[in-house]
């Protein structure tokens, strides 16, 4: 278990994230990749700050919370929206939602 | 011990992760969903950060996954209608992953063990939480608190 | 207290503001009597300039943001003062040019204003103000008042020059971070010794000298401009080419050759090459052009590159002596002038044809020579002046700008002699098309040159002279900025 | 032995450009006032020209030097100034004198031409530039002088601008002339660089002084052949005298200054004014430079005298004349004949104006005709015109001992057999003497002899203000000739500044029994040649490849035409070309990239739909339309675009380290 393991762990967990953003038509999966983004920077976080110089100030370990915590806020806001935009298209498919296109 | 046990949950992890991102049901990704942030919350054990993989299992099992299932349910759009699968993403993150590990791998001088650390009690990130970070901690719940009105209002207002 | 910098920079804003709140019927009357009043206030500045003293002058610096290091610190140079007598000089000539609606008069004082400020700023956040200011009234005045194919020249004109200043504001973000100065004169003190590290420094000698190539515009950065010109109203063109693509030649020689004079002197050959192809290509291009303004628009990006090609042949070289520096600034700071004065003589006159025959396509037009005699000859003055005809204003600037760069650049500065050749085989092309052979139907009804047109023209063409003949007073102006200049690069 | 005028030989170029300005400013209306003031700022200049002549009598080797500043930049000064010496005095008066002479000649000439006073006001414009030329003592300043005379020659060569051709020959001398005056600039910029100044004599630190040019160092032959560069497009030397016949349409007159006074006398006056620097390390008097010179010389004479004779229209004749003249001139340069180039050229000047002003009487008389074909006989129809025409064509054949061109021929022709470097140029010089002697035959008896064609019918006798100058200059052309003979070589010694000392004995060399039997020879196979030539030449007769050949110019203009030219106008489509669809198209492309992005990410069934949008905004076009591509209004386009941005970063921050 090394840093550098770690980190390429976590860039693997937001690539997949990324991926699953970029790749997929339905906005519940975005979301997940979202997520999924988040949680790889808090391993990060996490992550450097068990192998970093002062790991007796918990400060990545503080910052992993407050991630979780907007995470969370932000899961259940866009949770919401998933059900309004359902309600209006009756679609989850986010290639029928291009009302922003210039 | 550890090495074994960390190279099975890496490799449960991203799995999980990869499982979420690409099966075609979502009830079945959603599931995966949750099965990856165990994996993480393992890490966060394994790095002595056990509140926080408390916290992680917490909001995301109990919540999130909790959440997405219900909308999922409330949706009643269980499968993706389109097939097809964009092939872009999947360069452009082929492309950033491929980016990152070149970073990683140029970074010389990384640490290779963890420090030795007195375990952090929930009690001192409790006392952290109320001294250095209490602001944070306040703007957080404001923020929670918005975002739960601001949710509920979005939802609501077709019914009305 | 406003100090006179101050006053000639708020004028024309007040300009503009009155205009848009006294919504008067003619606007240009009133948009030139600002012009008048801060001409005159310019030329104050010169009186009180003191022609002998080297540094900045008239310098007024008042606390902006201290906390990112911007203040208000404007003062004027030879350089500056010789940027702000032009830009008064070039402004009313456009104004002159043809009736402008009141929108168009606002935003052309507008960026009269925001000029000022760029030439006489000396601080970066300042500076960089004024700069981007002049962007978004030329996007406009392309935009809204422009003719054809507008949309596409303005946003072209707006991309091109937005991603330059982009860059240059990214590169001057990285310089502040490491020096933690805006200042210019701080900052060339400090470009010596280098201002950042290793490969930054470099992508910081980029992101400015993208930023400023494209300002200028030099070659291959330059595909914005002919379209701007061209679609551009005459006066608006007038401008564009009179004043406001000095300021990119301006900021090469007052940020990217002080800030950055070790990378110019690796980089240098290949800076030189540049300049050579925007001399030796842009008016080859103008030849084969068929219509007069891009014609016009392309010899501009030749004109410009000699001022470039003086100031690179100096500072890239490795050994220049003090005569060549001297001559190849002076020959710059003229040809700058020089160029302003001509290129807008040239757009204007191409605008009297244009309102006469509705077009100005090279073909629309044939012995005019018959039929307006005094148009035609006063429009080859100007022509003749832009390809460097020794007793008009364009030889002395290019003779002095290939004395200093021979001695260090030779075989790019006989490459460069080319250009002159091709800059006379198009004019020659123009005045053949235009002036000789039988009279074209369509011009029978052409009308000379009226009186109003006349109080234009004379005025200029007799500065042409002027400069051509005895330009000490225009090097009266710089000759101590060059001096220090000088010391500077060396 | 300074007087006003040494101190001010400015006045003299500065009183016909005064002179054009004034007429310019007021002469619209006033035709008779424009000639007026014209031909008093001529005289001016004459009188002038003689006042400064007269102190350059007294003394040999004299030279009056007036420098100045014209401006500082810098710290550093930029000096020109004027000088006068033996060669730009006697310049002076020859230049003078017959620019009066076609002044006048223009008054009868130019008579009904509606743009009478501007024609004026440039000839002025022109006699003033040249003159300029000549007293410039900063080689700066003479390339000033040197650019107006382009530009004058330009305006009067086009001066008829409604005739195209006009048109297209006056650009034709602009830029061929340009292309000479690229490489003179570059060699003032070497020059100034290598030597520190441009002032030809600076009180012993001047370019043309000892230790300038020690100064100049190794560069001193690519510094004088730059030179030379502006003296052939000026000269019409090979391969840039293609300008010249072409010149032709312009007045008559202007041809006449051209060809005799200004312009090509311009080319020739400047090599002889920087001969130090061709000069410099000369063994047996042989440099490189100057034995490019002599080269250059010898096939433009002769390749022009070729070409004369295959001519018929009257004054390209005589634009052949001058060019194979010119190049004779420069031979006698390069092979160290200095004052015998020089006294050619001011002789040629008076006999040449002479042959033109005489060819405009011609060609005034005949109601604008030029082609020789149509006239004849005309000798008894015009009779001052025809023996005035007879002394040009005896001066410039070279016919010795009354006529100024024998003697200096004759001097040429003995400068090139002493040339150590090769025989070749004095035999092609023979020929040249042969060939001219031919052609002159040929116009002669074309003209005036013969039967009566076409256009000789209503021929007239020019009016006396035509006539007189061309008695004047045909008088000059005799007269010149007691100050040229080697018996008392005044001219020469006066040029030279050795003392003349006079000497019968020298008056018969063998050089001029042969100059004389080969003029009697080319003029007896001219006579025998075209005693019947009618409409038809006999030399097409016999040899009708040949006479194309010559006839066309030895196609040199089209091959200029098919390759230099047709190079450049490609070159400049391709500059256009390429400005259009590659650097404008690289721009783009990294639009094309955001593009091809948005193409990816939108599957291909949804495309369709796309489409669909597309075409209702069909109406934004071209980068609007790239642009709006990019906002493709789909979050995950944005999502990857900030992706790809963030991957950016992060590689530049590795890469930064």
């Amino acid at each position: 278990m090394t840093l550098p393991i770690l980190l390429v762990i976590s860039s693997g967990l937001f690539c997949i994230g990324l991926l699953a953003a970029l790749s997929r038509r339905h906005a519940i999966f975005i979301l997940i990749g979202i997520e999924m983004m988040l949680a790889a920077a808090n391993l990060n976080f996490i992550a450097f700050w068990r192998f970093g110089p002062q790991p007796a100030q918990p400060t990545g370990m503080m910052v992993a919370i407050f991630a979780i915590a907007i995470a969370a806020a932000e899961a259940a806001v866009g949770l919401a929206m998933v059900i309004v935009v359902y309600r209006h298209f009756r679609s989850t498919n986010v290639d029928q939602l291009d009302r922003l296109k210039g | 011990m550890s090495t074994v046990a960390f190279a099975v949950i890496a490799i449960l992890t991203l799995a999980a992760a990869l499982a979420a991102a690409t099966l075609q049901k979502l009830m079945h990704a959603a599931l995966s969903f949750a099965v990856m942030f165990v994996g993480i919350s393992a890490f966060f054990f394994l790095l002595g950060a056990e509140f926080v993989g408390l916290v992680q299992i917490f909001v995301y099992i109990g919540a999130v996954a909790v959440l997405i299932v219900f909308t999922i349910l409330l949706t009643r759009d269980d499968t993706g209608k389109v097939r097809s699968f964009n092939w872009g993403g999947v360069i452009v993150a082929i492309a950033v992953f491929a980016g990152l590990v070149w970073a990683i791998a140029k970074t010389k001088s990384l640490p290779l063990t963890p420090s030795q650390i007195e375990p952090i009690t929930v009690q001192r990130i409790g006392e952290l939480l109320m001294t250095n970070y209490v602001w944070p901690l306040q703007c957080v719940g404001v923020l929670l608190t918005a975002a739960l009105i601001g949710a509920l209002i979005l939802v609501m207002e077709e019914k009305s | 207290m406003v100090g006179l910098i101050s006053i000639v920079i708020l004028i024309p804003l007040a300009g503009a503001i009155a205009l848009y709140i006294g919504q008067p019927k003619n606007a240009r009357t009133v948009a030139l009597i600002f012009n008048a009043l801060s001409a005159f206030y310019a030329v104050m500045l010169w009186q009180k300039f003191d022609v002998t003293a080297s540094g900045l002058q008239l310098v007024e610096r008042h606390v902006w943001i201290p906390s990112i290091g911007a203040e208000y610190l404007v003062g004027v140079d030879g350089l500056s003062l010789l940027l702000v007598l032009l830009t008064s000089l070039v402004f009313p000539f456009a104004f002159s040019a043809q009736r402008l609606e009141r929108g168009a008069c606002a935003l052309m004082l507008v960026t009269q204003a925001a000029l000022y400020g760029t030439f006489s700023a000396q601080n970066f956040v300042l500076w960089f103000l004024f700069y981007e200011m002049t962007l978004v009234p030329a996007f406009l005045l392309i935009k809204i008042y422009g003719g054809e194919n507008r949309d596409y020249a303005a946003v072209k004109f707006f991309v091109y020059t937005f991603l330059g200043s982009v860059a240059m504001l990214l590169a001057f973000l990285g310089i502040y971070f490491a020096k933690g100065t805006f200042d210019f004169a701080a900052l060339a003190g400090l470009g010596k010794t280098g201002l950042l590290a290793g490969k930054l420094q470099w992508l910081a000698f980029a992101g400015i000298f993208l930023g400023l190539a494209v300002k200028v515009p030099l070659f291959p950065f330059h595909t914005w401009l002919p379209d701007a010109y061209q679609t551009a109203p005459t006066g608006v063109s007038m401008v564009l080419t009179g004043a406001l693509s000095k300021m990119g030649v301006y900021g090469f020689i007052r940020l990217l050759v002080p800030l950055f004079p070790n990378e110019i002197k690796i980089a240098g050959p290949w800076l030189l090459a540049l300049v050579i192809c925007s001399i030796v290509f842009a008016p080859l291009a103008a030849w084969a052009q068929r219509d007069l303004k891009r014609m016009v628009a392309y010899l501009s990006i030749n004109h410009l590159g000699y001022c470039l090609l003086g100031l690179f042949a100096i500072t890239a070289g490795s050994t220049s002596s003090l005569i060549d520096m001297h001559a190849a600034l002076s020959g710059v700071f003229l040809q700058i002038f020089n160029h302003g004065l001509t290129a807008a003589a040239l757009f204007y006159f191409v605008g009297l044809l244009e309102q006469r025959r509705g077009l100005r396509g090279i073909n629309d037009f044939g012995g005019l020579m018959q039929r307006t005699p005094l148009l035609c000859g006063w429009m080859s003055i100007a022509m003749f002046s832009s390809l460097g005809l020794p007793g008009l204003n364009g030889f002395v600037g290019e003779f002095l700008i290939f004395k200093g760069s021979f001695a260090t650049a030779a075989s790019f500065t006989a490459v460069a002699v080319l250009g002159l050749l091709f800059t006379a085989v198009t004019f020659m092309r123009a005045m053949q098309a235009l002036f000789s052979g039988p009279l074209a139907e369509s011009c029978g009804g052409f009308s000379d040159l009226v009186r109003g047109e006349k109080f234009v023209i004379v005025p200029v063409t007799l500065l042409m002279f002027a400069i051509g003949i005895s330009p000490q007073f225009i090097f009266n102006i710089f000759n101590a900025t060059v001096v220090q200049m000088a010391r500077l690069f060396a | 032995m300074n007087s006003w005028i040494t101190n001010n030989v400015w006045l003299i170029p500065a009183a016909p450009i005064a002179a054009s300005l004034l007429i310019l400013a007021f002469g619209k209306a006033a035709r008779r006032a424009a000639a007026a003031v014209a031909i008093v700022g001529q005289i001016a200049a004459l009188t002038m020209s003689i006042f400064a002549f007269v102190p350059t009598l007294h003394s040999h080797g004299f030279r009056a030097v007036q420098n100045f500043t014209w401006f500082t930049f810098g710290e550093q000064i930029l000096r020109i100034g004027f000088v006068l010496d033996p060669l730009a005095a006697a310049m002076l008066l020859m230049i003078a004198l017959v620019g009066l002479c076609i002044f006048v000649f223009s008054i009868g000439y130019m008579g009904e031409d509606k743009n009478f006073s501007r024609f004026f006001a440039y000839l002025s414009f022109f006699s003033g530039a040249m003159l300029g030329v000549v007293v410039a003592n900063s080689l700066l300043l003479l390339f000033v002088f040197w650019e107006l005379v382009g530009l004058a020659s330009y305006l009067l060569i086009g001066f008829w601008i409604e005739r195209p051709s006009a048109a297209a020959a006056a650009k034709k001398a602009f830029i061929t002339t340009r292309i000479g005056d690229m490489g003179f600039f570059l060699g003032i910029l070497l020059l100034y660089h290598r030597s520190g100044t441009l002032l030809f004599y600076d009180g012993g630190r001047g370019c043309l002084e000892p230790v300038a040019l020690s100064a100049i160092g190794s560069s001193v032959t690519l510094v004088a052949l730059l030179i030379f560069c502006g003296a052939m497009g000026k000269s019409g030397q090979f391969p840039l005298h293609v300008w010249l016949p072409d010149a032709m349409e312009g007045p008559t007159p202007v041809s006449a200054l051209i060809h005799a006074a200004t312009m090509v006398a311009a080319g020739v006056f400047l090599v002889a004014r920087v001969y130090p620097i061709f000069s410099v390390g000369a063994i047996n008097g042989v440099t490189p430079s100057l034995t490019v010179v002599v080269w250059i010389g010898v096939i433009t004479g002769l390749m022009a005298a070729l070409i004369a004779i295959a001519q018929f229209d009257i004054k390209r004749i005589l634009a052949y004349s001058t060019v194979s003249q010119l190049g004779l001139m420069m031979v006698s340069l390069g092979a160290g004949g200095v004052a015998a180039g020089i006294m050619h050229l001011l002789a040629h000047g008076f006999f040449k104006a002479l042959l033109f002003l005489g060819a405009g009487s011609v060609i005034h008389g005949l109601h604008h005709e030029q082609d020789i074909r149509k006239m004849g006989g005309l000798h008894r129809l015009m009779p001052i015109t025809f023996l005035t025409y007879a002394v040009g064509m005896m001066a410039l054949s070279g016919v010795p001992f009354f006529f100024s061109g024998g003697w200096t021929k004759e001097e040429i022709l003995h400068a090139t057999s002493n040339w150590p470097r090769s025989h070749l140029p004095h035999y092609l010089a023979l020929i040249g003497v042969i060939l001219t002697a031919l052609y002159m035959t040929r116009q002669i008896i074309y003209v005036f002899f013969g039967n009566r064609r076409a256009a000789s019918e209503h021929a007239h006798e020019s009016p006396s203000v035509m006539a007189i100058p061309l008695i004047v200059l045909a008088v000059c052309a005799v007269f010149l000739s007691v100050v040229l003979t080697p018996a008392w070589p005044w001219l020469e010694s006066y040029l030279t500044g050795h003392p003349a000392r006079f000497d019968a004995r020298l008056l018969i060399q063998p050089m001029i029994v042969v100059s004389l039997a080969l003029v009697g020879a080319g003029v007896s196979v001219g006579i025998w040649m075209y005693r019947r030539a009618g409409e038809a030449d006999p030399l097409q007769h016999a040899q009708p490849a040949l006479f194309r050949f010559l006839e066309n110019k030895m196609w040199i203009d089209e091959i200029y035409g098919r390759t230099v030219i047709a190079l450049s106008a490609i070159l400049a489509r391709l500059s256009d070309w390429m400005d259009r669809h590659v650097w404008d198209a690289l721009v783009q492309d990294i639009g094309r990239i955001g593009q091809f992005f948005g193409r990816v990410t939108t599957s291909a069934d949804e495309r369709v739909i796309n489409a669909g949008v597309d075409e209702s905004t069909s109406g934004a076009h071209g980068l609007g339309r790239l642009m709006s591509r990019w906002h493709s209004g789909q979050i995950q386009t944005y999502l990857g675009a900030v992706a790809l941005g963030m991957l950016a970063l992060v590689l530049l921050y590795a890469w930064l380290g």
